[in-house]
């Protein structure tokens, strides 16, 4: 069952890559999907307990046996995995489903380019890639899907390949993803080192002995906890390693639905939530871990104001919401990250997929600026993007928890406020700044998601009047994938709740651990009221902003924006992270590359031996061949100096004895 | 059976007296014939390299199918093989016919190329299987004159310096290693292999004109062989005829400079270095660690501002050998397996980077990076092999590269964290090189003129590169064939040394 | 006592005329001061006992050596005031190695000391009885009759050398065949031409 | 008497035939014989050397003590007068497009011949210094044999003044050592050793003895005429003095070390090392700079002597035998280099600019296959014959503990492989459209072939010779 | 013997080194060397004669005869060796011997 649901993908991305010369790219295409969306019904089976199956893990075959080092293929089942497989599988169906349509008339290619079958393979093979991350069992076979998800990401981005944008943006996600893998192999490393294993259980097991090995004047876990993190940060954009994601739009949009906004980028999250029993006794990463998940919701949601283009909008959104997961995770509470992972998914490919159904329909036209009014238009889009704003800016009943048992409201409006509440709740001694700053970034989350739907679909159209007359809704393909998200983000917050977060029935309890002192299942239902308010009144204040900017009074923005320039350019430029690396890593590298090459190689090293074989030891030859100066009498002469040398030494060996 | 490694060893040079004295005349027809025989003897010598594969017990730590004959006295004609050397004669018979494929449309004199190849063959396999130090000083130093010939006259425009400069490094590093080799006969009375893994030198440390010379003679001598294996491998700060001699040599030439050439330093150091010095090993670890990180680090900087694909290239197979020291000298069985898997994915993969550079040379005549781009458009095929070789060469899981480089730095990290850690860094910058060539290559818009009517690969180039890229990505996924072959002659040298 | 003022004679002259040979600007002069230091080395041999070989030494040398030196001075004809004269730029450092060399061998020299056993090793001891010719013959054909045929075979090269090098066969001189005048005929030396009057040849 | 004749016979029959062939030639006037009087030289060459072959071998000296006949001389003499056969043979074309080809040569030839198996044979100094001067003369005269060639006549007087100041040295030497031990026999004088052991006349003596036989043997300090010499004298000639002389001089020294400073190894070794250091660096320096091949084998003799004096240099067995392996295999080696040069032609003009052979392999693969493996045999590149010999002598200087000289013969070996490489660069690289025509008779090609194949059979056994060294070496050593 | 031994050899050793000096000394002509050839071979001379007669043994005069000998032989083919030289180059400054060099 798990293995069709892993190797399934594979297989069809394999069919869809190789045999759609044989089979035809549609007969390809759909077959790969059909495999999708096969593995999604039967995920939810498992996730629903409709399939039982058992905990555990299936050995497939063996992968790397070295001395002590040993790890199989094998792919382990336990509460996360489902959920993560539901979320995959589910998404990635949907996004394959819609990918029929999105892709069937692609601009960036001349008519008899065949694109398709490459486009599903990738996508199946990053779903399969996720898979195997997800249902890993020991750190290498995570580290597998890691890298696998990575390639995925970096072929889907560079899909465009005519594109520089594009191909610059691949290269870019995959070698930030590095640095981030960087930290993460030596996480991996460490574990082997301290426990002798790289199998999950093992080393849960070995660390839950409490070892106290110092390492660096810390205590071990939170060495190998922060290099973990390093490559959380980096698969799940994090600040100072996110400028890999809004570039990453570059590819096609279904991909950003899937990929960066649904899937990959939360792997890192999953990853942290798989080590909660290492994070659990690292306090001082988990306090990192908070902040810079605050710090990255908040720099994402300011960045996020400004832009102009619709998929970056939702990018900067991603990078924001995935800072709340980290905050959750860092305020201890992995069930609500998970959960907001969970929801997260699927209202943020549902803003993705009405994005790009959006831009489908505008002819690849992706600045707000030029859209308005669309509303009429595009409908079921329209329908769906607003489904999907409610749901991320969490619009809900608050306080219904006290009466209905559970909390009310959209998916987004549930997670995130359990997020809110849990990292309020926290004992970590920034959870009240942490609170704040959340709360703020509610705000602006609201605002900005809300600025993206009214400059879409209000107002008038401000593009190309011809555009908007051939503008229609996209096929069915495309909408049902809509349709389907939208359920997910109105009822899933709600519905799963209890699931993920109860104290006592929360189905984690067999894969995420928490130490005795971590009460936070329980303690963040009793926290003030007024926290339970804050996010829904941060989110009435962004809408209200938001309508007041551009609807009521549209000029505002630009004021605004000639007010504040420097604050605007900064936001804009995104706060500057791209030049900044620019200048630090990629001019620096070239530079000392360069040195290296011209100055240590051809200069130092080539030089030096070259200096060698180019100059001294022409000299000397030189010098030889000037002893040989043709005269008789300078060749005795050397005949007796040589030979008094020796006879000197004799002499003088004789007499010294 | 009993004769089946002078026959590997040997068949080649019947190969080569076949294509010299019986294949007559110089025209199209006899070089093809040429090509032919050429071929076919690789080919059996790959069957039969197979049947001695088979045939090889894997469970067994001691040197295999042993032949001796009594040479010159003082040292033996002496063949054996372990788990060690098994693998790495695999790699060459099995790259052999690649070569030839892959040299097929060569016109420049085409015999004496093919005797050349044939030649270098029967001496790289004569370095894995021989059991006698001189024996092996013979295979390996004898290895030069072949690739010397072949760079210098089916080389690029350069060729003569880059020759040149390839025999004399390598020259000068073996004969320190020759000196060695002579000084341990001397103290221990025997060449034998066999017999010099069982014999102890002397560690007592002495001064020599007043130095201090710690682990006294095993220093020495392990200085003789670094000298050798360092350039051969070859390790900064002596890498640099690699680039040269890459760069000139024809595609052949070059395939197997990276595939097996290369190797013969690191098959030398686990070989020689490690189990017969194992205190001055010991005493270098951390010498050998920063030259290795040095080289990652370094070399891939390097690489990253190439503008010459081969020189990229060769340049990023400095940075990889570096991680097969950093493996060999952790001195322990992760270590040791990834350094010797690093060896053998490295061969796969590097042979199948100078295959793919010499596919666009053969059309384009230019290996400016400058000079491709969108390629993906003309050449689909290509531009798959290419992105599977780049990640292999990047070291994605998954693929070959990722196993070596993954265990060399699990063994290190045991015994030196601080420069696994630097090591590491080598994993993203592998990627800065890898992807940016790749981008520059292969992907964008196609606007070049002369690249518009380029064909895709043959059948034939495709017959060279998807066994490579097969290889790659099975042993990536199963490597369990490779690291059992020799795991239990690894963990039976370190038990002994420890 | 005598003995030891006609050493010193000797010894002076010697060294004084070998400075002379090599100093001397004119090759004739040298050749004639070479000449005064054989005679002071053969009154060396004459003061230890050698007389044979005092006169042999006056009779090659003299008689033959520097006679065919002089020759060749002469024969070459050398322009002697044209000579260009001059020692070396490194004259002192020639000295200084020269000076080395002496007092080295000096040094080596002083004192020589002959050890006991020596005497056993002498294979021709000299019979003070014997004159010394008369010694030298009885040796020179007996045991060392191979050396002295080697001694002639030097000689051989020596003069098959001079001639291969220094021969020259002279095409355009003209020589005497006797045997060819003796045996021309009129019927190959002498032709009988007809001649119309006025025409000529 | 007549028993000590019994072991002249080949040296007699030697010089028998030299006069009467002398004798005759004055008055043979047929061309035939005439153009054949090398051929005829070489073949009573050969006849010695089966003389020498069939010779007994006798343990002690001969001769009133003036001589020696055992296995050490029987192997250089049957050597020696091989090879000198077929150089005799090699250089008939040379001569006959000079025009010089006279009976002349072949007997100053032979003389010079004759006068190695005398110093080859000797067992007194006296014998020695008449043998060295028997070669020594003879070689002095063909050097100068072209003598309307201004080069070949400077190269005979360069040689002529330089050797004479040498058998100066030599003398004065043996006078030295014949005042300490009252007597110039061999066997007299190690035994002599024994108790003048510290006594400095004999060191004095054995360092101008040794001089005087390095300057013969053309090694550092005393090697400065080699390359002038090489350069100047005629191409047969040269091929002569790089080859034969060498042995004789290779095994007179060895003698002398061995059989009659035998005693005074310490002391020896020392000058051995200096002279073999030395030589080695020389050799490999002097030679870069040149593009004449005959100076480039000059300087690649002298490299050579220093690598096959490190095996006297170990003073051991082990050492003899690799020295006399490495002057075996160093002129076998250099026979077929000469095979080729001799022929080195350009619009019929013999020419040595080696910048000429370019692209000689296109033109004619098999002997430029050849050339090159002998070239690198001389470069010392494993596994022809070239290496097994440097592995020879660097193994028993290393097990005597000389390392260092080892490490100065492995780093200069590096430097010199550079100008035999360049040699084959010019052959096989070279783009220059400046050729040569090379019409090479058979009889050059087949011993050419021969030689390179037996520097690639020669890896295996060494072609038979080693317990024929080792044999020799033990004859030397009592 | 009234003359120690010494005496003879320290003439001679003077002897030696004069004529080494006309070798290396002197720019003048070959002959002078040719000469100081037969100025080493005569301070030989003496010391075998010398030592023959302080040893009593008759091998060093034997030797000195044969040193005559050869130094006529010597003398001869140096001479037409220099007679050939200077028909080519009219000249025989040691100087002037020197095509060949490097």
């Amino acid at each position: 069952m798990i293995e069709f649901l892993v190797f399934g993908p594979l297989i069809g991305s394999l069919i869809a890559g190789f045999m759609h010369r044989s089979i035809g790219e549609n007969s390809a295409t759909i077959l790969a999907t059909f495999i999708v969306v096969l593995g999604a019904f039967i995920s939810w089976f498992v996730f629903l307990d409709i399939v039982p199956v058992e905990n555990g893990a299936i050995v497939v075959f063996d992968w790397i046996i070295s001395g002590s080092l040993n790890s199989q293929w094998a792919l382990k089942v336990d509460s996360l995995v489902k959920v993560m497989l539901v979320v995959v599988l589910t998404v990635s169906s949907l996004v394959h489903l819609y990918s029929l349509g999105y892709m069937r008339n692609d601009h960036n290619w001349n008519s008899g380019e065949k694109y398709k079958a490459r486009f599903f393979s990738y996508l199946s093979f990053f779903t399969f890639a996720m898979l195997v991350l997800v249902s890993a069992d020991n750190l290498l076979q995570l580290f597998f899907g890691w890298e696998g998800v990575g390639v995925a990401s970096y072929l889907l981005i560079g899909f465009y390949f005519k594109k520089p944008s594009a191909n610059n943006a691949a290269m870019k996600a995959f070698i930030v993803n590095r640095v981030g893998d960087f930290g993460f192999l030596i996480g991996i490393f460490l574990i082997f080192l301290y426990s002798g294993t790289i199998n999950f259980f093992e080393i849960f097991s070995f660390f839950s002995d409490d070892n106290q090995i110092d390492l660096l004047g810390f205590k071990v876990e939170e060495v190998i906890c922060f290099f973990l993190f390093i490559g959380a940060m980096g698969k799940s954009a994090q600040i100072f390693l996110h400028t890999w994601l809004p570039d990453a739009m570059e590819g096609p949009t279904p991909v950003s639905a899937l990929i960066h906004a649904a899937t990959m980028v939360t792997a890192g999250v999953f990853l942290t939530c798989r080590f909660s029993p290492l994070f659990e006794s690292a306090p001082q990463v988990s306090t990192i871990v908070l902040l810079v998940g605050v710090l990255t919701a908040l720099f994402a949601a300011t960045t996020a104001l400004v832009q102009n283009d619709i998929k970056r909008i939702i990018a900067y959104s991603t990078c924001s919401q995935l800072g709340y997961m980290f905050a959750a995770v860092g305020a201890g509470f992995y069930q609500a990250a998970m959960f907001h992972l969970f929801t997260h998914a699927f209202f943020k490919a549902l803003l993705f997929l009405g994005a790009g159904s959006v831009i489908h329909a505008m002819h690849h036209e992706q600045d707000v600026r030029r859209f308005g009014g669309l509303r009429a238009k595009l409908p079921v889009t329209f329908f769906a993007m607003t489904i999907g704003t409610l749901a991320i800016t969490g619009v809900g009943i608050p306080l219904s928890y006290y009466v209905l048992g559970f909390n009310f409201g959209l998916s987004g409006f549930v997670s995130k406020d359990i997020i809110i509440e849990g990292v309020f709740a926290s004992k970590n001694s920034y959870s009240y700044h942490a609170f704040v700053f959340l709360i703020f970034s509610a705000l602006l989350t609201s605002f900005y998601s809300w600025r993206l739907v009214f400059l879409t679909f209000f107002g008038s159209f401000r593009g190309k009047v011809d555009d908007f007359n051939h503008c229609h809704e996209p096929e069915k393909t495309m909408l049902i994938p809509l349709v389907l998200l939208s359920l997910g983000a109105v009822f899933f917050g709600s519905f799963f709740e209890f699931d993920f977060t109860s104290a006592k029935y929360q189905i984690f309890s067999d894969s995420i651990f928490l130490s005795k002192e971590n009460t936070i299942l329980k303690d963040f239902h009793y926290v003030p009221v007024m926290v339970k308010l804050a996010p829904f009144f941060a989110m009435l204040i962004g809408l209200s902003l938001a309508i007041y900017f551009y609807i009521i009074n549209p000029n505002v923005p630009r004021a605004l924006a000639n007010q504040q320039p420097i604050l605007y350019k900064f936001f804009l430029n995104k706060w500057y992270f791209d030049e900044l690396y620019n200048i630090i890593f990629v001019g620096s590298a070239k530079k000392v590359g360069n040195f290296f090459w011209k100055i240590g190689d051809v200069k130092v090293i080539n030089g030096s031996i070259h200096g060698i074989g180019l100059f001294i030891i022409p000299y000397l030859v030189t010098v030889a061949s000037r002893l040989q100066s043709g005269f008789v009498f300078h060749y005795a002469l050397v005949m007796i100096i040589g030979f008094t040398a020796i006879m000197s030494f004799f002499i003088i060996s004789f007499y010294s004895l | 059976m009993d004769y089946i490694l002078s026959l590997i060893t040997f068949l080649p040079l019947l190969g080569a007296l076949i294509v010299g004295l019986f294949v007559p005349g110089s025209d199209t027809q006899s070089s093809e014939n040429a090509k032919r025989v050429s071929f076919v003897t690789s080919i059996i010598v790959f069957l039969l390299s197979l049947v001695m594969f088979s045939e090889f017990d894997k469970n067994s730590s001691d040197f295999q199918f042993v032949e001796e004959f009594l040479w010159l006295g003082f040292f033996n004609y002496k063949l054996g093989v372990d788990g060690i050397s098994v693998i790495l004669i695999l790699l060459t018979t099995g790259m052999m016919p690649l070569v030839f494929l892959s040299s097929w449309t060569t016109s420049k004199r085409v015999k004496e190329y093919l005797i050349s190849f044939l030649i270098l063959e029967t001496l790289m396999v004569g370095v894995f299987v021989s059991l006698d130090i001189f024996l092996f000083y013979v295979f390996f130093e004898a290895g030069l004159i072949p690739m010397f010939l072949i760079i210098g006259i089916w080389g690029g425009q350069e060729r003569v310096f880059a020759s040149f400069k390839f025999f004399l490094y390598t020259l000068l590093g073996s004969i320190l290693m020759l000196v060695a080799m002579i000084i341990m006969w001397d103290l221990s009375g025997t060449t034998d292999i066999t017999k010099l893994l069982n014999y102890e030198f002397e560690s007592e440390p002495f001064y020599i004109l007043g130095v201090y010379i710690p682990s006294g003679i095993q220093t020495l001598l392990w200085l003789g062989f670094f000298a050798s294996f360092a350039v051969k491998l070859p390790m900064f700060p002596v890498h640099t005829w690699l680039p040269d001699a890459h760069v000139q040599a024809p595609t052949g030439g070059s395939v197997l400079l990276a595939a097996i050439l290369l190797k013969m330093g690191g098959y030398g150091f686990i070989r020689f270095s490690i189990p017969m010095f194992y205190d001055a090993s010991l005493y270098f670890q951390s010498f050998i660690f920063i030259l290795s990180i040095i080289a990652i680090i370094y070399t891939s900087l390097v690489a990253l501002v190439q503008t010459d694909m081969k020189k990229l290239i060769a340049y990023s197979s400095v940075a990889h050998m570096g991680f097969v020291t950093l493996g060999l000298f952790s001195l322990n069985q992760q270590g040791i397996d990834g350094a010797i898997f690093q060896m053998v994915s490295h061969g796969f993969i590097s042979a199948a980077l100078f295959l793919i550079v010499g596919v666009v040379y053969e059309r384009t005549s230019t290996r400016e990076i400058l000079a491709f781009g969108g390629l993906i458009r003309r050449m689909p095929n290509y531009a798959m092999v290419f992105m599977v070789l780049t990640l292999a060469n990047v070291g994605l899981p998954g693929t070959s590269g990722f196993i070596g480089e993954f265990l060399s730095l699990v063994g290190v990290f045991q015994v030196a964290p601080l420069y696994a850690f630097f090591g590491a860094l080598g994993v993203v910058l592998s990627a800065c090189y890898g992807l940016l060539l790749y981008k520059k290559v292969i992907l964008g818009e196609l606007i070049k003129e002369n690249l518009k009517r380029i064909n895709d690969i043959s059948f034939r180039e495709k017959f060279c590169l998807y066994p490579l890229v097969l290889l790659i990505i099975f042993f990536g996924i199963y490597p369990k064939p490779i690291i059992e072959t020799y795991s239990v002659t690894v963990a039976n040298y370190l038990q002994i040394l420890n | 006592m005598i003995a030891l003022y006609f050493f010193y004679f000797f010894a002076f002259t010697a060294i004084l005329s070998s400075f002379l040979v090599i100093f001397a600007n004119n090759p004739v002069h040298s050749v004639l001061w070479l000449i005064l230091t054989f005679f002071s080395v053969a009154g060396f041999f004459i003061l230890v006992g050698a007389e044979f070989l005092a006169l042999l030494l006056m009779i090659v040398y003299v008689g033959a050596l520097a006679v065919l030196f002089l020759f060749v001075v002469m024969m070459l004809n050398i322009n002697f005031a044209g000579l260009r004269s001059g020692v070396a730029q490194y004259l002192p450092f020639g000295i200084l190695i020269g000076l080395v060399i002496f007092i080295e061998l000096i040094l080596a020299f002083v004192p020589w000391d002959f050890k006991e056993q020596t005497i056993n090793n002498l294979s021709s001891p000299i019979n003070l009885s014997e004159a010394n010719t008369v010694a030298l013959g009885k040796v020179v054909y007996t045991d060392y009759f191979f050396l002295f045929q080697c001694a002639g075979i030097i000689l051989l090269i020596a003069m098959i050398g001079s001639i291969v090098l220094t021969l020259r066969s002279r095409p355009d001189v003209k020589r005497q065949n006797i045997t060819e005048q003796i045996f021309r005929n009129p019927n190959s030396s002498i032709e009988v031409k007809d001649i119309n009057p006025g025409e000529g040849i | 008497m007549s028993e000590n004749l019994t072991h002249l016979i080949p040296e007699l029959f030697l010089v028998i035939f030299n006069l009467s062939f002398l004798c005759v030639m004055l008055f043979v006037k047929s061309s035939a014989i005439l153009l054949n009087c090398n051929k005829l030289a070489a073949l009573a060459l050969i006849i010695t050397a089966v003389l020498v072959h069939f010779n007994s071998i006798e343990a002690n000296p001969i001769i009133n003590g003036f001589y020696t006949s055992n296995e050490f001389t029987a192997f250089f003499k049957i050597l020696i007068l091989f090879l000198s056969s077929v150089i005799l043979y090699l250089s008939d074309a040379y001569l006959k497009k000079n025009d010089l080809l006279k009976y002349e040569f072949p007997i100053l030839i032979n003389f010079s011949v004759f006068g190695m198996l005398v110093v080859i044979s000797s067992n007194d100094l006296m014998t020695l210094y008449l043998g060295i001067e028997i070669q020594s003369l003879s070689l002095y005269v063909i050097a100068a044999y072209r003598r309307d060639n201004l080069k070949s006549t400077e190269a005979g007087l360069k040689y002529f003044i330089l050797g004479a100041l040498s058998s100066g040295l030599l003398l004065y030497g043996i006078s030295l050592v014949y005042g300490t031990t009252g007597s110039t026999q061999f066997h007299t004088i190690y035994s002599a050793i024994m108790y003048t052991d510290r006594t400095l006349g004999l060191q004095i003596g054995m360092v101008f003895l040794l001089s005087a036989i390095a300057f013969k043997f053309a090694a550092f300090p005393f090697h400065m005429w080699t390359p002038d010499v090489y350069d100047g004298s005629p191409t047969p000639v040269t091929a002569f003095m790089a080859i034969v002389p060498k042995l004789a001089i290779g095994a007179i020294l060895a003698k002398v070390l061995f059989d009659v400073f035998g005693g005074i190894s310490d002391k020896w070794q020392l000058v051995l090392v200096f002279l073999s250091g030395g030589s080695m660096i020389i050799g490999s320096f002097g030679a870069i700079a040149q593009s004449n091949i005959k100076r480039i084998l000059g300087y690649s003799s002298i490299g050579h002597v220093g690598f096959a004096l490190m095996g006297l240099a170990a003073v051991s067995p082990e050492g003899l035998s690799g020295f006399i392996i490495y002057l075996f295999l160093y002129s076998i080696m250099m026979l077929g280099i000469f095979a080729f040069i001799l022929n080195m032609e350009k619009d019929g003009v013999l020419v040595t600019d080696i910048y000429l052979l370019a692209k000689y392999s296109e033109k004619n693969p098999a002997i430029s296959f050849a050339l090159s493996l002998i070239l690198f045999s001389l470069a010392g590149i494993p596994p022809l014959a070239g290496f097994i010999c440097k592995l020879y002598v660097m193994m028993a200087i290393i097990n005597s503990g000389l390392v260092y000289l080892a490490l100065v013969g492995a780093i200069v070996s590096v430097i010199g492989a550079f100008y035999y490489l360049r040699i084959v660069y010019i052959i096989y690289f070279s783009e220059s459209d400046d050729k040569i025509d090379a019409n090479i008779p058979v009889g050059h090609l087949f011993i050419l072939f021969l030689s390179s194949t037996a520097i690639v059979v020669g890896t295996y056994n060494l072609l038979g010779i080693e317990p024929l060294t080792r044999a020799a070496a033990e004859s030397l050593l009592y | 013997m009234i003359i120690p031994i010494e005496h003879f050899l320290i003439v001679s050793a003077s002897l030696f080194v004069i004529g080494v000096f006309g070798i290396f000394l002197n720019r003048k002509n070959v002959i002078i060397i040719l000469m100081s050839i037969e100025l080493i071979l005569a301070s030989v001379n003496i010391n075998f004669v010398v030592f023959s007669s302080y040893l009593g043994d008759l091998v060093g005069q034997v030797f000195a005869m044969f040193i005559l000998t050869v130094a006529a032989a010597e003398a001869a083919i140096g001479l037409a060796i220099l007679v050939c030289f200077y028909r080519l180059r009219n000249s025989i400054f040691i100087e002037d011997a020197n095509t060949m060099k490097g």
